[in-house]
């Protein structure tokens, strides 16, 4: 207990730990589409599209506390604004993305109109319904001319030329080998770009006047009111921010992979479970949260994705799974969802803030200013 | 000058009548007690002022506008703040945080300037000083990074009038600010609520059950029962009033 | 005439499914106010059950006795092991563990009786025959004002009028009901004349997922089959249902169940091109939306005064 | 003899301590009266000697100890609770609420039918509404209700909480009535919750003044009567 170590916010130790944060990450994303292997590189960009989904759904539902279960929709939504663009009208992939983000703000905000009379679980079911007409939608006939039914479509990816330069800073390629079709490490900086993208408005949201009234309106509705909150509006602008951000992985992913169709797992409900499973592991209503989270998530899936396979599980954890010819990250998953809220409600960074917390003390910046207290003295000066 | 101006408000719920045809004024720097037994209005009339309920009829006039054309999150901005009977705090929040909320009605920081951060970090500090500052005046500074759940009753009492002020309010309602505090600590809140009063130059309408804090403290007393207001005046003439004896203490039959 | 008949039985049928788990729905929302989303997960799970008994070569209606009891044991257990301890905390925690049970459960499923995993999603699609529970063959028919009415269709209304019946007398007429209808009524007080309102609440998950199994083997007979992702649409039909009857009201779900069956099939047939099979979530989306914003309260629901 | 006695009894909501230690005592075939203003901890220890809250400090019925005991033990045991704002079970009928206060019996449906017809003749408005939904009773009609079903469960003491809450000063004193006559001719104990001093004070045989969590006087009603202690506790002078 008395070796605790304090450290003062703003202070130079704070930013000394800041800046050496900030080098790793940097230094790690570096490493990954230059070192790492094709199947890691292809693992970060598939964690980098849950992260910024996650993200979106965390603003929504982890800051301001409305429940969403059709985050799949927006997702999807995403994928099809592309695709359709792609394929139909002969776009050029990457200007799809601020479209989609358009499209999915768009529909978000229609959506938000009837959240805003409907609470908690209401909202669940109203998004749940969202989240499972999507795909079906996709496949109704009437607007089959468009979408191509459930045979999805092909070619929404974007062609590389063969004759891509290549880059390089001091003899090191931070673009990796780009070149040829192996456009593994550009999708992964694609991704990154996208998960800062969506890091930076969520930060900037969070960390303002906005964000205290979201987490007001969480906590208690009433009371945000009449602290001045414009419910309705606040809202609406949140859910159809949260919707357009997910729509950016969205339209990465038919850009990534190159065809779509409507049952692939994201663009069903079982893809919001999958985002709000993200957010909640690695914590809701943190900015962090989804980031730790999904690769956790991802890093799982992709391990245990072979243990249908007895001989593949480890020998330790063998005679837990080895029953079953099914992957065990689903249930993994839905057991930790189950025991986080039973032992750790805010995830992982929750847990770590708790550990750090036991070791060292951050003392805040002091509020408020000295004048008033001068004020207050000056009386008995006089 | 009138400050408040209740006409004939009428109040239903499915049925129950739970204001019926309330009028009173308030003064402009007075504190104005607002009594009565468990159940006879009180906090649906505050539910009114601050826009939570919508009442059947009647009018509400601030300042000689009507209130009740104004939208629940234009009352702040109009400078009327109030505090709740059960607490309605931000729990995950901490005390600063809070504060910080309250004085949302002074922000002009919207969703584009926060992603964009135009002037966003400035008004932050800008915030953050004045929250601070104003708990430190309410002897809360000491407790301003930690969250508000879990903290002594008295001292959440006292976090939503620091909240409440945030939003430099010229009208500050309070529903029941004395409720749930040990003894010592409701003649010492009284003379809190004087001292801001005089400071921030408020003027209070009061809902408690401490009469003597209610009586030494006010400028003037509403009396109620069933939804009516049975007496109106001073706390002397409130205190001598029959109806109000009867009220409080039965018909002695 | 003999066709809108034929539809209207068959959605009549349809509807009764949706409306055992709708029943059950309601049954947990007036005890505690939870919408449980594992309830279709919990059907599935004892409706796999059912098809294992029935492997084992255990005859089918004891199968399904036997399915049922499993889905009360699931039910009761989870509200006991983590509903209980978990609502203390916040009513968004008990979302997470119903979500979380959910998928827990549909994983279970595969993971058991055999599925195909999709990446990234425990959402399998491997397909186990399931045996009709009532005659289905092409001629199990018989004709009323010249609409041919199958035996199936028949059976599954017949059946479900049968639940309700039992479960009204159940309410109605026993000591257990008074006291479910009396914790929904008014939780304190029903503390106050000393009824264990825990037990109560146990029983309340017990029944209601007894009943959701029932629904889920009628549903699994229909469609001669079982797989993973069975339950989705039906439990979203059966919130609809719930929605429209009004979420405290276990008649108010019936008639909803109903309403949404024949409104679907009705919808289905005589506008098919618009609607079709895949559009038919549409009309349940439609349906909840259009309640909710309408009529929050559904058609015989009590609305409650909100206090600040 | 002593029926019921509180020793340092505490309770609260949260963060909240609403009681800060009360010591009552009631007798077998008394009527005591708690007066206080709002907010005084009235309802609070009506609660907590029912065990619908957590509490502290020791509560002795019958010289056993009932602090620890289940809500639906203390109702077996003879503890019926009459709770603040007539909470009787609105959806259902008058009859079925009545039953529902029977819910600890173990006696046949026929003696619990017998009953049913008794507490009919003394509150014969309900016996005419017996049918109805009670959410559409009068408010006096759903205070009688709350007291006859907390009746049903044959109880030794009876805790009423301020009954006459929201009824006209008439309806208060025929309800007053109807609790005077049970306590003389059933010999039924009251523990009796009111703000409404005058008219509970006619009846009592003791009564306690509390305020904010403790008791602060405490006497025959005479005695507290003579002083201003109650006139002071709830008007402030």
């Amino acid at each position: 207990m008395s070796a605790r170590i304090i450290i003062k916010s703003g202070g130079r130790a704070s930013w000394a730990i800041r800046a050496a944060a900030a080098a790793a990450v940097v230094a790690l994303l570096l490493w990954i589409p230059t070192r790492g292997s094709d199947s890691l590189i292809d693992t970060c960009t598939t964690a980098a599209m849950l992260m910024a989904a996650a993200m979106s759904l965390n603003l929504l539902l982890g800051y301001t506390g409305q429940i969403s279960l059709g985050h799949s929709a927006f997702f999807g939504i995403g994928v099809y604004t592309t695709a359709i663009a792609v394929t139909r009208w002969g776009w050029s992939p990457f200007v799809t993305l601020p479209v989609a983000f358009a499209v999915a703000f768009v529909v978000g905000l229609l959506v938000s109109l009837p959240a805003l009379r409907i609470k908690g679980v209401y909202l669940a079911l109203v998004t749940l319904a969202l989240g499972l007409v999507f795909p079906a939608f996709i496949k109704w006939p009437k607007i089959e001319w468009l979408t191509n039914g459930s045979r999805g479509l092909d070619q929404t990816g974007f062609k590389f030329s063969k004759d891509n330069p290549t880059y390089e800073l001091f003899g090191w390629n931070p673009w990796g080998n780009l070149r040829g079709q192996n456009v593994k490490p550009f999708y992964f900086w694609v991704g990154v770009l996208m998960v800062v993208f969506v890091y930076l408005v969520c930060r900037g949201v969070v960390k303002s006047r906005v964000g205290r009234s979201l987490v007001a309106i969480r906590d208690n509705s009433t009371a945000a009111a009449v602290m001045g909150v414009n419910l309705a509006v606040t809202k609406g602008i949140v859910f159809g921010l949260s919707a357009a951000m997910c729509a950016l992985p969205g339209s990465l992913s038919a850009i990534r992979t190159g065809t779509v169709t409507p049952d692939s797992a994201l663009l069903t409900v079982a893809g919001s479970i999958t985002f709000l499973v993200i957010m909640v592991v690695g914590g809701s209503g943190s900015l962090w949260g989804p980031v730790m989270g999904a690769i956790v998530y991802q890093f799982i899936i992709e391990r245990t994705g072979d243990w249908s396979d007895p001989d593949k599980i480890p020998g330790a954890v063998r005679p837990l799974f080895s029953w079953s010819d099914v992957a065990p990250g689903g249930g993994i998953f839905a057991m930790a969802l189950i025991l986080l809220m039973f032992f750790a409600p805010f995830g992982i960074v929750g847990l770590w803030h708790k550990l750090v917390a036991k070791v060292v003390t951050v003392v805040p910046k002091p509020a408020g200013t000295t004048s008033l207290v001068r004020e207050e003295t000056a009386p008995a000066e006089s | 000058m009138t400050l408040l101006d209740v006409q004939n408000v009428t109040v239903n719920f499915g049925g129950i009548v739970a204001l019926n045809g309330l009028s009173f004024s308030i003064e402009e720097g007075h504190i104005c007690g607002l009594i009565g037994p468990n159940g006879a209005g009180k906090t649906t009339m505050f539910n009114v002022v601050s826009r939570i309920y919508q009442p059947t009829s009647g009018s509400v006039l601030y300042r000689g506008t009507e209130l009740l054309s104004v939208p629940a999150h234009g009352i702040a901005r109009l400078g009327i703040a109030r505090t709740f009977q059960n607490l309605a705090l931000f729990p995950t929040m901490s005390l600063l945080e809070n504060v910080m909320v309250g004085a949302h009605s002074q922000g002009r920081i919207g969703f584009g300037r926060a992603i964009s951060r135009i002037g966003a970090a400035a008004d932050n500090r800008r915030t953050r000083d004045f929250a601070g500052d104003l708990l430190t005046q309410l002897g809360l500074g000491a407790l301003a990074f930690r969250p508000a759940a879990g903290l002594p009753f008295g001292t959440l009492k006292r976090l939503e009038i620091a909240r409440a002020l945030a939003s430099r309010p010229n009208l500050l309602l309070m529903d029941e600010p004395a409720a749930g505090l040990p003894h010592g600590e409701v003649d010492e809140l009284g003379l809190t609520i004087q001292g801001i009063r005089d400071q921030f130059q408020l003027t209070v309408l009061l809902v408690e059950h401490h009469m003597s804090m209610v009586m030494s403290i006010s400028d003037r007393v509403v009396a109620m029962e069933f939804g009516r207001k049975i007496a109106d005046g001073t706390p002397a003439e409130v205190q001598a009033d029959e109806a109000v004896i009867e009220s409080y203490l039965g018909s002695p039959t | 005439m003999a066709l809108f008949l034929q539809r209207l039985v068959d959605g009549l049928a349809e509807g009764s499914i949706y409306a055992l788990l709708a029943l059950g729905l309601v049954i947990i929302y007036r005890g505690t106010g939870h919408l449980n989303f594992a309830q279709g997960e919990m059907a599935l799970f004892s409706t796999y059950t059912v098809y294992q008994f029935g492997e084992w070569g255990v005859p089918i209606g004891i199968a399904v006795l036997l399915g049922m009891c499993v889905g009360f044991v699931l039910g009761a257990a989870t509200e006991v092991v983590l509903v209980r301890p978990i609502s203390k905390k916040s009513p968004f925690a008990v979302f997470i563990v119903t979500i979380g049970m959910f998928q827990l459960l549909n994983w279970l499923d595969g993971a058991i009786w055999g599925g195909q995993q999709l990446p990234s999603t425990a959402m399998g699609s491997k397909q186990v025959k399931f045996p009709s529970l009532f005659p289905s063959n092409p001629d199990d028919y018989f004709t009323v004002f010249g609409a041919a009415i199958t035996w199936r269709s028949f059976c599954i209304l017949a059946l479900v009028l049968v639940i309700g019946a039992v479960l009204y007398l159940l309410f109605n007429y026993t000591k257990l009901g008074l006291a479910m209808r009396a914790v929904a009524s008014n939780s304190e007080s029903a503390k106050l004349v000393g009824i264990r309102t825990s037990t109560v609440l146990m029983f309340s998950w017990g029944i209601a997922a007894a009943i959701g199994a029932l629904g889920g083997v009628v549903f699994a007979g229909l469609t001669t089959n079982v797989n993973q992702s069975l339950m989705f649409q039906v439990f979203i039909y059966a919130s609809a249902a719930a929605t429209l009857g009004g979420f405290d009201s276990p008649g108010g779900a019936v008639v909803g169940g109903l309403s949404i069956g024949v409104i679907q099939n009705l919808a289905a047939g005589y506008a098919d091109e618009w609607v079709g099979q895949e559009m038919k979530v549409g009309v349940a989306f439609l349906v909840i939306l259009a309640v909710l914003l309408l009529r929050p309260s559904g058609l015989f629901g009590t609305s409650k005064v909100e206090r600040v | 003899m002593t029926l019921l006695r509180t020793q340092g009894l505490t309770a609260g909501y949260g963060p909240l301590t609403v009681l800060e230690g009360i010591d009552i005592e009631v007798n077998e075939g008394e009527i005591v009266v708690m007066l206080g203003a709002n907010g005084a901890g009235k309802t609070t220890t009506m609660r907590a000697i029912s065990g619908v809250m957590p509490r502290q400090g020791i509560i002795e019925y019958e010289g056993r100890a009932i602090q620890k005991a289940s809500p639906d033990a203390i109702v077996r045991g003879g503890i019926a609770q009459v709770p603040q704002g007539r909470g009787t079970f609105p959806e259902l009928s008058v009859a079925d609420n009545m039953r529902a206060g029977a819910y600890v019996r173990r006696d046949s449906a026929a003696s619990v039918q017998a009953d049913l017809e008794k507490w009919f003749e003394v509150f014969p408005r309900l016996a005419e509404r017996h049918a109805q939904r009670a959410g559409s009773l009068s408010g006096g009609e759903q205070q009688m209700l709350a007291i006859a079903r907390a009746l049903m469960s044959r109880p030794k003491l009876l805790l009423c909480d301020e009954p006459s809450m929201g009824l006209a000063p008439l309806i208060t004193q025929e309800l007053f009535h109807v609790i005077e006559r049970l306590n003389r001719d059933e010999g039924l104990s009251v523990l009796l919750v009111e703000q409404n001093a005058n008219l509970a004070m006619h009846m009592a045989s003791r009564v306690y003044l509390l305020e904010t969590g403790r008791i602060v006087a405490s006497g025959s009603a005479a005695e507290l009567g003579a002083d201003d202690t109650i006139r002071k506790a709830y008007l402030g002078f």
